[in-house]
């Protein structure tokens, strides 16, 4: 399998997406002439043309809307936020608008679309480009949400995405579109609301979601020394959620540390202690523990951002707690 | 495209039905029968009809919580529409959007909206797909003089304006947004003006309770924008009878502001107009009348007997 | 004590307020002349006049600016977003601005202001006139946020915020608003993150929310006909959560059902069901149940409406299941 | 408000003080000293020197992401200003913030802002506490053209009309966002057209890289607000010479752009004419070079020498 890196699958989705379906189409800010901020649209614009890969204004609301009104009309919208953060901007169109329309016009119409985001820090980015904001999404009925950790699930869901008839929110990492990774040639695509055992273990189950996957395999590790076997999951799309295959590794390990990178005060994490805490509650050998940022905005200076983000040494320190428990 | 004698009598029937229609639901929801906020547009009807006449059954429309008017000019079943206002199994949204949210794909109806200004883009976005799509069609985008206050009208005017797409902004200046006159939302005389701020829009004020004026602006508007020339934000002046959702008294509303309004109702207009020209003759209005009339009783037979929906269809049509 | 309405407490606080400072004025769209949609501004216009009551285009976004702008510069601002669902016009301004200009600008500034608006289903109003979108608010740091539940919580919570100086997102509910209850005459505050038991009992914790309250307190009295006595707690204060009232009262029942009116996936009421099942693990003797809306829009029409809604049934049933195991 | 030799003098100090620190900045941030995004305004110091010049202490600004200029000329202390970029203990935010989120409210800098129109809302409701507390500071509120695509722009315009607020939206044109031509923007030449879309904003189109021609005319706008009469939307042409941000090679940029953007200095412009005028010699202007030399330095030690915050420092400032 040849390797490629993350904003490349993402690059490569959209390629091959648009040369198979002539519906699809690009837009957002800077993604046409200059491939988008981050070049996950590179190249695009030179091989469809202005037509399918469109510059639009600064103006979030409108990118959101325009992919609405065309996908309730028969095309099939990928656009891009430019960073997380900016989808601030829109959330009336995605809240409102995509994310009912079907159910509150009767369940008739299809709303292909997927909006895509970077979202995370670690960049030295400040407080207005570095969050995560994927539980806003995953609270909303009519949306699906989309969180790849790997190259080879962000080619295969990004291609489910665009071929999947709901809107769907999809969520990059700037940090991981660095990152390498195998992907099969030609084409594959990865069922949207199925998770994936990234690493299987009988002592602990780690859930975690996007960058935090790689510090959970990082921790993973490093215990396994220490004859801790950690079982990592990543449920890959937080809504709808592959809720058994959590259930399930809880069933089998008894104990479960959550990690992502957002806010840990109301996260997405939170709905994963939730259910499970209602749904395995008696196979639990030890407290949940959560690994999650701090309640503070990002900080912009060097050592701060380090110091707000969660790491692989939390989520170590986590499983340690738990497993003594 | 000039209007036939025939064209003028459907446009009134239009009209006519659209406010008998609204009349009788307001008298059901004071009644107690209809659930939720109403909005009517009883005195614009001359807007909705004037602006759906010369569309296409393909192109679209996208409007607002006081959208009536245009589903039913732009050929919803009132029967469909009554039981949807209802909240009826048999409705346009199977009970689940109500008065705020008629949509109706098929027809071409986008979408009533609940969010002020929350319609505009979307409208954009399917202007974009005809374009995109090649296909001829059009779109007409409602909304209010309130409307302008939000970032989204202007987000989107600009967006169609540097796409060059085939949309036309209707304004329906009523001249009130809720409880508050249009100079609490804006500080220029005529909506229109803001075209100037883009520059593909061509900006148009006129009479929208003289549902010719309208029809012959829209038929401007809709071949300019089938030329690919842009967009056009027509302001069609009109009056709000009613209170901003029935069973506001209207407190806040001047008295000689609602008695002005009511001196230029658009179907006594048109009908003075029709007799004028010898159009219609007296005994042709009645017949309408008498035509219109028992459609929405059996419209409100309809919605008054179709079941309820049942209560596990909540849980559906949340996906694809 | 005199009696009065939610809504009028409301009014009641607004006016004091505005009277002993004159740096307080309201703002939004119709809360002047009109008095506000729900009458929450009734009066103040032609007691305070035009400068210190603003009637504002239709424009969230701006509104907030507005807020911020001023708070910023010396005024404390309270403004009204005239329905929860609307304030995704407003996300960027609140979430980017408001709630992080003291923390990115390093930690000088104040921003004392206000953001009412009513959340709630119940009244056939649809899917964008009805949500509860709490939890996204919940979930930034740099904002508080505030729940009432009671008429005289809902007088003492706001003046209390108003004399903040942070920003605070003040969430009251359309069907409370005709709620009645006693005040006491005069000047009164309650602490902002400081919750209320507002029964006690020793079977179970019911932590409620907003209009779940009263269905969690009537749900108590048929519980207690059958011998089973629930604590039912209001936390009133979202963010800062008083959670070590929860925590002992878990500690002191054993078993915890959660009770709110939005969407259960990814709702407040995860964080609480999270965190008890981090720090409370050990008193917990059956799994936490919580009682909360399905994941769909909000349906408007009645029968689907009355089936959304988690009902006083709802959690009396989950009540029943949690004491039996 | 006419400037004497001497205005004349701060003011070139104030444009060479900018270019200067954000050239330092610039090879610092290349070299790997200063960490995240970095937005250089070289080339638009006229427009941040003229409008801020006539501006009071008590006066407001509120800036973008580009906004080290217009910190510096409404006041800033480069050392404090520069330790901030660096993210060290020492700057206007203690690191918090960092070149995008410069602010300091003794000065009466707002903020700047990495959300694009974020900040001039924000203005809006500063230039409403002025009028609100009769205190008759003004707020210059400074934006890009590309911030025309946003909403909230056009939403704080209508706002600051009606209410007739005192407040100078400048934008700052300099044709570019990010990586895209005006064009992509807008299909107007002048963003000041877009005030005729309201009732009380005067807009005006000037030429941003002469200095004496912004300070003229914010003169005249903020002598404006200050009567009362409302917002002026000042657009001031001006020229990006470097990437969008550091690092940002411009290949999408066409050469000649580049090129005339060089050609038309505003540093240059203005030297020459105090040179042609006598108002300097080569002399003085050296002298100035000379001045600002050691305290750029000054302020890259500052900063070099400042502490990082201490890590725990991250749970801190999140409410008063
Ligand atoms: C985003 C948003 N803000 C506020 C409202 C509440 N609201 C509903 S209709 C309306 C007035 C709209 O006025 P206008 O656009 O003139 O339409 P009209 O009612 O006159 O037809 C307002 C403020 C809303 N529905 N959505
Ligand atoms: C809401 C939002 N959308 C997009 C961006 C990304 N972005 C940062 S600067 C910029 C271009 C701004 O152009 P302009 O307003 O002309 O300012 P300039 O950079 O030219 O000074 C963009 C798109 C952002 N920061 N915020
Ligand atoms: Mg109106
Ligand atoms: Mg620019």
């Amino acid at each position: 399998m040849p390797e490629t890196r993350y904003v490349r699958a993402i690059n490569d989705a959209l390629k091959e997406e648009m040369e198979r379906d002539p519906k699809v189409f690009v837009a957002g800010e800077d993604v046409a002439i200059a491939g988008g901020s981050f070049s996950a649209t590179r190249g695009l614009y030179e091989q469809f043309g202005k037509e399918r890969v469109v510059d639009t204004p600064i103006a979030e609301s409108s990118i959101v809307g325009l992919a609405i009104g065309a996908a309730l009309t028969g095309l099939r919208p990928v656009v891009e936020i430019m960073f997380n953060d900016f989808v601030t901007c829109a959330m009336d169109q995605i809240v409102n608008q995509a994310a009912k329309i079907k159910y509150m016009f009767g369940g008739k119409p299809k709303l292909p679309l997927v909006i895509r985001m970077p979202a995370g820090a670690g960049m030295n980015a400040g407080p207005q480009h570095s969050q995560s904001l994927e539980a806003w999404f995953t609270h909303i009925p009519g949306l699906k949400v989309i969180m790849p950790s790997t190259v080879y699930d962000a080619k295969g869901l990004l291609k489910s995405a665009i071929r999947d008839d709901n809107p769907i929110i999809f969520i990059e990492n700037k940090i991981l579109y660095s990152l390498k990774g195998d992907v099969p040639e030609g084409d594959y695509t990865i069922p949207i609301g199925v998770g994936e055992i990234k690493r299987e273990g009988r002592d602990v189950t780690i859930v975690a979601t996007s960058q935090m996957v790689h510090k959970a395999l990082k921790a993973a590790q490093t215990l396994s020394a220490e004859k801790i076997e950690a079982e990592v999951i990543d449920p890959r799309t937080l809504s709808p959620l592959d809720k058994n295959l959590i259930i399930d590794s809880v069933k089998k390990t008894g104990r479960l540390v959550i990690a992502y990178e957002a806010v840990k005060f109301c996260g997405y994490g939170a709905e994963i202690a939730a259910i499970v805490s209602e749904e395995a509650f008696r196979f639990l050998k030890a407290p949940i523990k959560r690994v999650a940022a701090p309640f503070t905005p990002i900080p912009f200076s060097k050592p701060l951002e380090q110091f707000y983000l969660p790491k692989d040494t939390d989520i170590i320190q986590a499983v340690k707690e738990v497993v003594a428990n | 495209m000039e209007l036939t004698k025939e064209d003028m009598v459907k446009l009134f029937t239009t009209m006519l039905t659209i406010r008998r229609f609204e009349e009788k639901v307001s008298e059901l929801f004071l009644g107690g029968k209809i659930p939720g906020f109403i909005h009517l547009g009883i005195g614009q009807e001359a807007v909705a009809a004037g602006c759906c006449f010369p569309l296409k059954k393909e192109d679209y429309i996208a409007n607002t919580h006081r959208g009536h008017g245009q589903c039913i000019a732009k050929g919803a079943d009132i029967k469909i529409l009554m039981a949807e206002i209802f909240g009826k199994a048999t409705g346009y949204c199977k009970g689940k959007g109500g008065s705020m949210h008629l949509a109706s794909l098929d027809l071409g109806i986008l979408g009533a909206n609940g969010i002020v200004a929350g319609g505009i883009p979307i409208a954009v976005g399917a202007a974009f797909s005809a374009k995109y799509r090649k296909s001829d069609q059009v779109v007409a985008c409602f909304f209010g003089d309130g409307a302008t206050g939000e970032g989204a009208f202007y987000e989107s005017l600009n967006l169609a304006s540097i796409l060059k797409l085939p949309i036309i902004f209707v304004c329906e200046n009523n001249h009130w947004a809720e409880f508050s006159p249009q100079s609490t939302h804006m500080d220029i005389e005529k909506v229109a003006q803001k075209a100037l701020a883009f520059g593909n829009i061509k900006g148009e004020t006129i009479d929208g309770n003289d549902v010719i004026t309208v029809h012959n602006a829209m038929v401007k508007a809709i071949e300019r924008a089938r030329r690919g020339e842009g967009p056009t934000l027509l302001e069609c002046n009109t009056t709000r009878y009613r209170g901003h959702y029935e069973g506001d008294p209207q407190k806040y509303r001047p008295k000689d502001d609602l008695e002005s309004a009511k001196s230029n109702d658009a179907i006594e207009r048109f009908k003075t107009f029709l007799l004028e020209k010898n159009i219609v003759t007296s005994k042709n209005i009645e017949d309408i009348e008498g035509e219109i009339k028992p459609k929405i009783d059996e419209a409100v037979k309809f919605a008054e007997e179709s079941p309820l929906p049942l209560p596990e269809e909540t849980l559906k049509d949340v996906y694809s």
